[in-house]
């Protein structure tokens, strides 16, 4: 039995990673009605370019945060006006296809820039075990997944706040209904969409380093959004509350699936597991948990 | 400029919707074959035989069945290389387990195995739209591949799940070399654009656009929605299947599951956001694009960094090559939505018009 | 394949031609109309057929040999058959204009004493319904398309089926019936009665023969050696006498195609759809043509822009040269220039009109400009100028191939004698001249001199080459105070050549000088001042604008040049003019219905607008009546200004721009 | 032919129709008017089935139904027009007009592949049938043009077309005629009267423009706020007191 908790704690930890990535989808989806496809790339771009910094300059650790964040806000910022401004009112299937190459773009250039070696990132926190725990419990739970956890979910309280008081966030929310709606009451639809894709640089750095200190930096990181989608399913696209509560199912779900169906199928099942839950619970509630039901007017 | 309309008028329906109505068009398609099918054999090295025009044509014939779901019924799929997957594995075990199974018939059935898994993925489609439906066929695209691997029984047990496909023999015609490969997909990919065109034109293509522009009023005039929508799927992945087919035994010569990536996947969807969405044309001219687009890239990386003087490590040219695909992407977004096909179509109405403006 | 050649002689009536085609070439298209998208075509065995029907179907309804047979509506096959038709019977078909009212039918009804009536629709049926109580005669009226009148009670009105259905019993009940009355006609016979819209008094019918109309057309298809595999494309008011030759006499004598357009608004697509290889245009057709090109190049790209430009001045060199088979006398480096054109500018753009396939265009009913005239025949198409009126048959002189002279309308045509009369009149001696005018026995005498010479009303005279040149009317021929002669539609149609001016009204008979009306082209004009940024309400705001009168005193004054070096006509140049205030237009009885400008109408109408530009008045208030399009009537006030313009010395023969 | 037997409908709380009957008589033109959000477009999308309504059962031909649903509607010889147009705008307005047949059009998959043989001479049989509704509503010129480029009006006419392709015996015209001006409406009249008496194909007609309805419809349904105030012919329903009221906005 006790090992069922580790397990159960470990996947829900590893779930809180997951929700990380895929607040990162939901904020500029909320915002921006568009589905960035390349917010893996930016977690991959921000890690390599945190370590990257880190090694040329041997400055300390915050002051290469702050050094990474400006490059992560600029990035947003460029996004926003290289690739969005020129397709306000494009159909929503335009924009996904654009995110789609803006990832290749960054990943190609990310590798360009640092080179494509994989690197160690060392936060500073031990991936071993917390004594107390263990000994009370006897469940083997690591610092670093705890670690992570409190950073995240400090994070996604404070965007919660963000989004339903600030007057920034109600703006956010009247872009993503109606582009135009949003322009013709004079929300600067630009500075808006810059604003929202340099917070999500931000959380993509957040996860970006949690994510390479667990298994280093490397292009793998990308296949971090694949990871997410099933939890963007499970949680609706547009609900932050969706967004967590989906990557703790997911994780805890995939963990246990891992470890007890695993075997029975041959193992390596953790690739499309997360996909097939959510596609079955798609079936029986097409918009996910808290997304509101659309109501086609004729 | 070289169009001469004047004196072509049509005195039945019959002309009046045929593939070609104008005479001028006639005429370039007819050169157009001729070319394909006597004069590039000849002239073309094993090389672009094998590396260029080989997988053009098979990526084509992805691109179009894909192009079919997405161009035309308007359900973005993310899955196609999973399809293509489904395709080769079937052929190759049709042709292994039932004796005398003439190749041909292998890849038919292997596409109509595809065709059958794409319904299956297709059914999430009638509740689901837009990016949950993406995300569906995403789920296929994992799930599918890994399948294969596992289950022994598909790839003959083989160690490695690599399985050297069978020899291509039609009717005792051994086409092993590259010139019988090329003619033997350009057959192939040449009847079944054509059935493509054929199905776009008539009342099923008229349908599966009507689901695309507005499903709730193509419901209120008589289309049954879920059954357009699942043709739509069953059609696109019989093409998926087919040239998976193609693509393992005449091209790559090896069955291998993990090899239909999702990265493939993303290829085939560039050649038809590229090349055009909603056009048999487009899916053509985005494979070529995609498949010239690296080589190109190569020869003119070294040039480049020459004249600049940098020196450039070994890897970089994979990486240049991401940058300017996802580049291009974004450019052709912005530029022209439609793609190469509607640069096409703009410049064959400037011609016909010309001098005039409109 | 029969050469072309001249049928027998034995085929000497229309309907005999008919047959003798049936005969010789039945299996050939001989007619195709565009319905429903595609284009039909009928055989010349399948017309025969189709003619006996409705001939017989006729006659079944009573009508009798030497009645006529109104025919009202577009271009339509079964309108040319009902003429066919009537013909065969003996009678005379009546086509009338088909944008015409029901009041000015109802004339054209009782002089020509219609019984019978073939319409094309609803529309035209109801026009003759609205006028039947004032034509007691008017008995049977046949419709081709039905719509919207399904539930029509009116007596004697038919479906054009139902004749044919009743003719079919009728040819079965009387085998030898329509072999006989074909057998019976006779070349003297009256084939067709043509009404003049005719610039003064009450319209007259012209009666041809089969012998007259056969005659002229044998004439032009020798002269042009037309054959049976040319195309036409026959959109022209059947009514009129250009559409008669066109797309029947010669039709039925060559046994060329006659192709009629889906509806009037898709001439345009189906004449590039059909190519035709001989098209005929009334010069106002060729005039909206070049105003339509020009706009369209204006807002073409700055590259495109240049090269057509470039290339029309080159056609504009050396086209016409060309054209006349005098390329020796051109510049080789022209001559490679010329061929260029041909690839990248002149064919595109012929073939974007539909005129690629053209070996013979034609124009007449008007005088049209030289340089009009010149424009076309540069860009490789073969334009050539023929003069006759309704009453010759159109069949009076012709520009001879690689003849062509710009302000010149032909040489006579073989048969055709010419002289000219004392008072300048041109007068006709032709086989081709029409029988008499309609129960006018007073009007035929008058325009038919004693000596069998037809009086053409025009001015003119033989030019170096034996070429006819025409000035104007007779009667509107005038002298101005000193003696020179006032040619008015000489002058205006220099003036109507620029794209800006629509429509002039020249004055200046008994005067001491020369002055004019200018209507300016609201599409030209229009699309010119939107480039300037010019912003303007309607049509009176644009014409009162100081930029406007500025573009117009510009072609005044280059046609002052070209008046200039005339020397007979040296000192009529136009000294003073205005720009009208509204549109000049038939319904308000301006024009005729073929837009030609009925000057003494006018000239009384606006007499206070005359007399200020006789003033030294720089303005003048007018007041004007106008019939808006839903019949509705309202007065337009405006102030319309007055602009002199510097008379020119004998300056060399500038170059219109 | 048709009869709604006291159909309600709510969104939530927001009562759209209360307890509406009346009846459509074969080859009829039937109008129903009432200021806006009277609940007129709610009740044809009722009848053809795109809203289900909570209580009431419609009556079509012999059949009685409590729930319709498009798709057959549309089999059972119902089309209708949509209020703001709904063409398919990928498509020329040939091919619009062709989609409104594809109830007729039933050749398998195969044969529409291969296009020659029995797809071709069906293809070819129901252009001819749209190439007359073509000529019907004089759209020649614009045979080939997408959609998209047209004018308003004409892709007002296109869509009436596209609703006749499937040869209808019930036609429902959700305002045909908004935003149209005097021209235009007057040829839209024509063409309805046209169908009405050509084809003798039943019509529901939405209309603001008291004019067109009071000219064109034999009998008129009175809307307000959800409930039926006046049914008869147009001048009964003219001087009748609730239906001025409604109109003229007498205080509720």
């Amino acid at each position: 039995m006790q090992f069922f908790f580790e397990v159960l704690i470990g996947g829900l930890l590893a779930g809180v990673m997951y929700s990380l990535v895929a607040l990162g989808f939901v904020l500029i989806y909320k915002a921006s009605g568009v589905f960035n496809f390349a917010q893996g790339a930016m977690v991959f771009f921000a890690a390599l370019t945190f370590v990257g910094l880190q090694e040329k300059t041997g400055l300390p650790f915050w002051i290469v945060l702050a050094l990474t964040l400006a490059v992560m806000i600029l990035l947003g910022v460029l996004t926003e006006r290289i690739v969005l401004r020129p397709l306000v009112n494009q159909p929503q299937i335009t924009l996904f296809m654009a995110t789609i190459g803006l990832s290749f773009l960054l990943e190609g250039l990310s590798q360009l820039i640092w080179g494509s070696d994989v690197r160690r990132l060392d936060l500073g926190l031990q991936d071993e075990p917390i004594q107390v725990v263990m000994d009370r419990f006897g469940i083997l739970i690591s610092k670093f997944d705890l670690a992570a956890a409190a950073v995240a979910g400090v994070l996604v309280g404070v965007l919660a706040v963000f989004f339903n008081k600030t007057r920034i966030g109600r703006a956010l929310r009247a872009v993503a209904d109606d582009h135009q709606a949003a322009l013709a009451v004079g929300i600067p639809l630009q500075q808006i969409w810059s604003i929202v894709w340099s917070v999500a640089g931000f959380v993509a750095l957040v996860a970006g380093l949690l994510w390479g200190a667990r298994n280093g930096v490397q292009f793998a990181l990308t296949f971090v959004a694949l990871k997410a989608l099933p939890v963007l399913i499970l949680g609706g696209f547009e609900s932050i509350l969706g967004a967590i509560v989906g990557g703790l199912i997911i994780g805890a779900a995939e963990k246990l699936a891992e470890v007890y169906l695993g075997p029975l199928v041959g193992g390596g099942i953790e690739g499309w597991f997360a996909y097939m839950l959510a596609l079955l619970f798609l079936l029986v509630r097409p918009e996910g948990l808290f997304g509101e039901k659309r109501i086609d007017r004729v | 400029m070289f169009y001469r309309e004047a004196g072509q008028f049509k005195t039945s329906y019959a002309a009046d919707q045929q593939l070609f109505p104008i005479r001028q068009d006639r005429i370039a398609m007819l050169a157009l074959l001729v070319l394909a099918v006597a004069v590039v054999p000849l002239i073309a090295s094993n090389y672009v035989l094998t590396a260029i025009l080989l997988p053009f044509l098979v990526f084509a014939l992805a691109a179009l069945g894909l192009n079919i779901l997405t161009g035309y019924a308007g359900q973005l799929s993310l899955g196609t290389a999973a399809f293509m997957a489904v395709g080769a594995v079937a052929a190759y075990n049709f042709q292994l387990r039932i004796p005398g199974m003439p190749v041909l018939g292998s890849f038919v059935l292997g596409g109509l195995t595809a065709a059958l898994v794409g319904i299956g993925f297709g059914l999430p489609s009638l509740r689901i739209k837009g990016f949950y439906l993406a995300v569906a066929t995403l789920a296929a695209q994992f799930f599918i591949p890994w399948l294969l691997v596992k289950v022994s029984w598909f790839s003959n047990n083989s160690s490695s799940g690599v399985i050297s496909a069978q020899p291509v023999v039609i009717l005792g015609f051994a086409f092993d070399s590259p010139v019988r490969k090329y003619l033997l997909v350009l057959a192939i990919v040449a009847l079944m654009a054509l059935a493509a065109k054929n199905l776009v034109r008539s009342s099923i293509g008229r349908a599966w656009m009507a689901v695309r522009d507005m499903d709730v009023a193509a419901e209120v005039i008589g289309i049954r929605i879920m059954r357009t929508k699942l043709i739509a799927f069953a059609v696109s992945s019989f093409y998926c299947g087919v040239a998976g087919a193609l693509y393992a035994s005449v091209y790559l010569g090896s069955v291998e599951a993990d090899g239909f990536n999702l990265d493939l996947s993303f290829r085939i969807l560039f050649m038809v956001i590229i090349g055009g969405v909603g056009s048999i044309l487009g899916s053509f001219l985005g494979a070529a694009f995609i498949t010239l687009m690296p080589i190109a890239l190569d020869r003119l990386l070294p040039w480049a960094a020459e004249l600049l003087n940098l020196n450039l490590p070994a890897g970089v040219t994979s990486m240049v090559q991401l940058v300017v695909f996802g580049a291009l992407i974004i450019l052709f977004l912005i530029v022209e939505p439609h793609g190469l096909a509607r640069l096409w179509q703009i410049g064959k109405e400037k011609l016909r018009l010309w001098p005039f403006p409109y | 394949m029969t050469p072309a050649g001249i049928p027998p002689a034995a085929a000497d009536t229309f309907p005999r031609l008919l047959l003798h085609h049936a005969q010789v070439r039945g299996g050939r298209t001989a007619i195709r109309e565009k319905d429903l998208g595609i284009w039909l075509s009928w055989s010349w065995q399948q017309v025969a057929d189709e003619v006996r029907a409705t001939a017989c179907g006729l006659a079944a309804l009573g009508f009798k040999r030497g009645m006529t047979l109104a025919i009202i509506g577009d271009n339509r096959p079964r309108l040319y058959w009902s003429m066919m038709a009537a013909q065969a019977l003996g009678g005379i078909p009546v086509p009338l204009y088909q944008d015409a009212v029901a009041g000015e039918m109802k004339f054209v009804l009782e002089n020509a004493g219609i019984v019978f009536a073939v319409v094309e629709d609803q529309e035209q049926a109801d026009k003759l319904l609205e006028v039947r109580s004032h034509c007691p005669l008017l008995q049977h009226i046949v419709f081709d398309n039905g719509r919207g009148m399904r539930n029509y009670t009116a007596a004697g009105v038919l479906a054009f089926d139902q004749l044919m259905a009743r003719g079919r019993e009728f040819d079965a009940a009387h085998p030898g019936f329509f072999a006989a009355e074909v057998a019976a006609g006779k070349v003297g016979d009256t084939s067709v009665m043509l009404y003049t819209s005719g610039t003064t008094g009450s319209p007259k019918g012209v009666c041809h023969t089969h012998g007259s109309l056969i005659a002229a057309a044998s004439g032009d298809i020798a002269f042009d050696g037309f054959t049976a595999d040319d195309e036409i494309l026959s959109y022209l008011p059947m009514a009129w006498v250009g559409d008669h030759v066109f797309s029947y006499t010669q039709a039925l004598v060559a046994g060329f195609c006659v192709n009629c357009p889906e509806s009037s608004e898709t001439v345009m697509t189906d004449l590039r759809e059909i190519g035709p290889t001989y098209y005929f245009a009334p010069p106002r057709v060729f005039e909206n043509l070049l105003t339509q090109v020009m706009i369209r190049m204006e807002d073409a790209a700055p590259f495109k822009r240049r090269v057509f430009h470039h290339f029309m001045a080159v056609a504009k060199r050396c086209g016409g040269a060309i054209m006349d088979g005098r390329a020796g006398s051109v510049a080789f480096g022209d001559r490679v220039q010329y061929a260029l054109g041909n690839l990248l500018v002149y064919g595109p753009l012929l073939n974007v009109l539909g005129m690629s396939r053209i070996r013979v265009a034609y124009t007449g009913g008007a005088a049209i400009g030289p340089d009009l005239f010149e424009f076309y025949r540069s860009l490789g198409i073969n334009l050539k100028q023929l003069y006759g009126q309704t009453e010759t048959a159109a069949y009076v002189c012709k520009h001879p191939n690689g003849q062509v002279k710009l302000d010149t309308v032909g040489k006579p045509l073989p048969g055709v004698q010419i002289r000219i009369a004392a008072n300048g009149e041109v007068q006709v001696l032709t086989p081709s001249m029409m029988k008499e005018y309609y129960q006018r026995p007073d009007a035929t005498a008058e325009s038919i001199s004693p000596d069998g010479w037809f009086l053409t009303g025009d001015a003119g005279y033989f030019d170096a080459d034996g070429h006819i040149k025409i000035i104007d009317r007779a009667k509107d021929v005038g002298r101005l105070t000193d003696g020179t002669l006032f040619a008015p539609a000489y002058i205006e149609n220099k003036l109507k050549f620029f794209p800006q001016i629509k429509e002039a009204v020249a004055f200046g008979h008994d005067r001491d000088t020369c002055t004019a009306f200018i209507n300016i082209d609201l599409d030209s004009v229009g699309n010119w001042a939107e480039r300037r940024g010019i912003a303007y309400a309607g049509y009176t705001d644009l014409a009162q604008k100081e930029a406007v009168y500025e573009v117009i005193r510009d072609c005044v004054e280059q046609v002052n040049r070209d008046l200039a070096a005339d020397p007979k006509l040296g000192n009529s140049q136009v000294r003073r003019f205005l720009i009208l205030h509204k549109e000049l237009d038939a319904d308000d009885g301006e024009l005729t219905r073929t837009r030609k400008v009925r000057r003494g109408f006018i000239a009384e109408r606006y007499a206070q607008l005359v007399d200020a530009l006789y003033s030294i008045a720089s303005h003048c208030e007018i007041e004007a009546q106008v019939k808006f399009e839903d019949g509705r009537t309202g007065t337009i006030r405006a102030d319309v200004r007055i602009c002199d313009v510097a008379a020119r010395t004998g300056v060399p023969m500038g170059r219109a721009a | 032919m048709l009869s709604v037997d006291n159909i309600s409908l709510a969104f939530g709380g927001v009562k759209a129709l209360t307890d509406i009957s009346f009846d459509v008589r074969e080859h009829e033109i039937r109008a129903i008017i009432g200021p806006n959000g009277a609940g007129k477009s709610s009740m044809l999308n009722c009848i053809n089935g795109v809203y289900s309504p909570q209580r009431g059962t419609i009556r079509i031909g012999t059949e009685t139904f409590r729930q319709m649903d498009p798709n057959k509607a549309a089999r059972m010889g119902i089309a209708r027009t949509f209020q703001n147009i709904a063409l398919f705008k990928g498509m020329s307005v040939l091919d619009n007009l062709m989609t409104g047949r594809n109830l007729k059009m039933n050749c398998g998959l195969l044969a529409q592949a291969l296009y020659l043989g029995p797809n071709r001479r069906e293809e070819i049989e129901h252009r001819e049938k749209v190439e007359h509704i073509i000529d019907f509503l004089q759209i020649e010129s614009v045979r080939k043009t997408p959609v998209a480029r047209l004018p308003y009006g004409i892709q007002k006419r296109v869509e009436l077309g596209r609703a006749l392709a499937a040869e209808p015996r019930l036609l429902l015209l959700d305002e045909p005629m908004a935003g149209m001006n005097i021209e235009e409406k007057q040829d839209m009249c024509r063409f309805i009267l046209d169908v009405n008496d050509e084809f003798g194909t039943t019509i529901v007609l939405i209309e603001h423009d008291m004019g067109v309805v009071m000219d064109i419809s034999d009998r008129v349904v009175v809307l307000d706020y959800g409930k039926k105030i006046g049914d008869g012919t147009p001048d009964d329903v003219r001087n009748n007191q609730a239906v001025i009221d409604a109109y003229l906005g007498v205080a509720h």
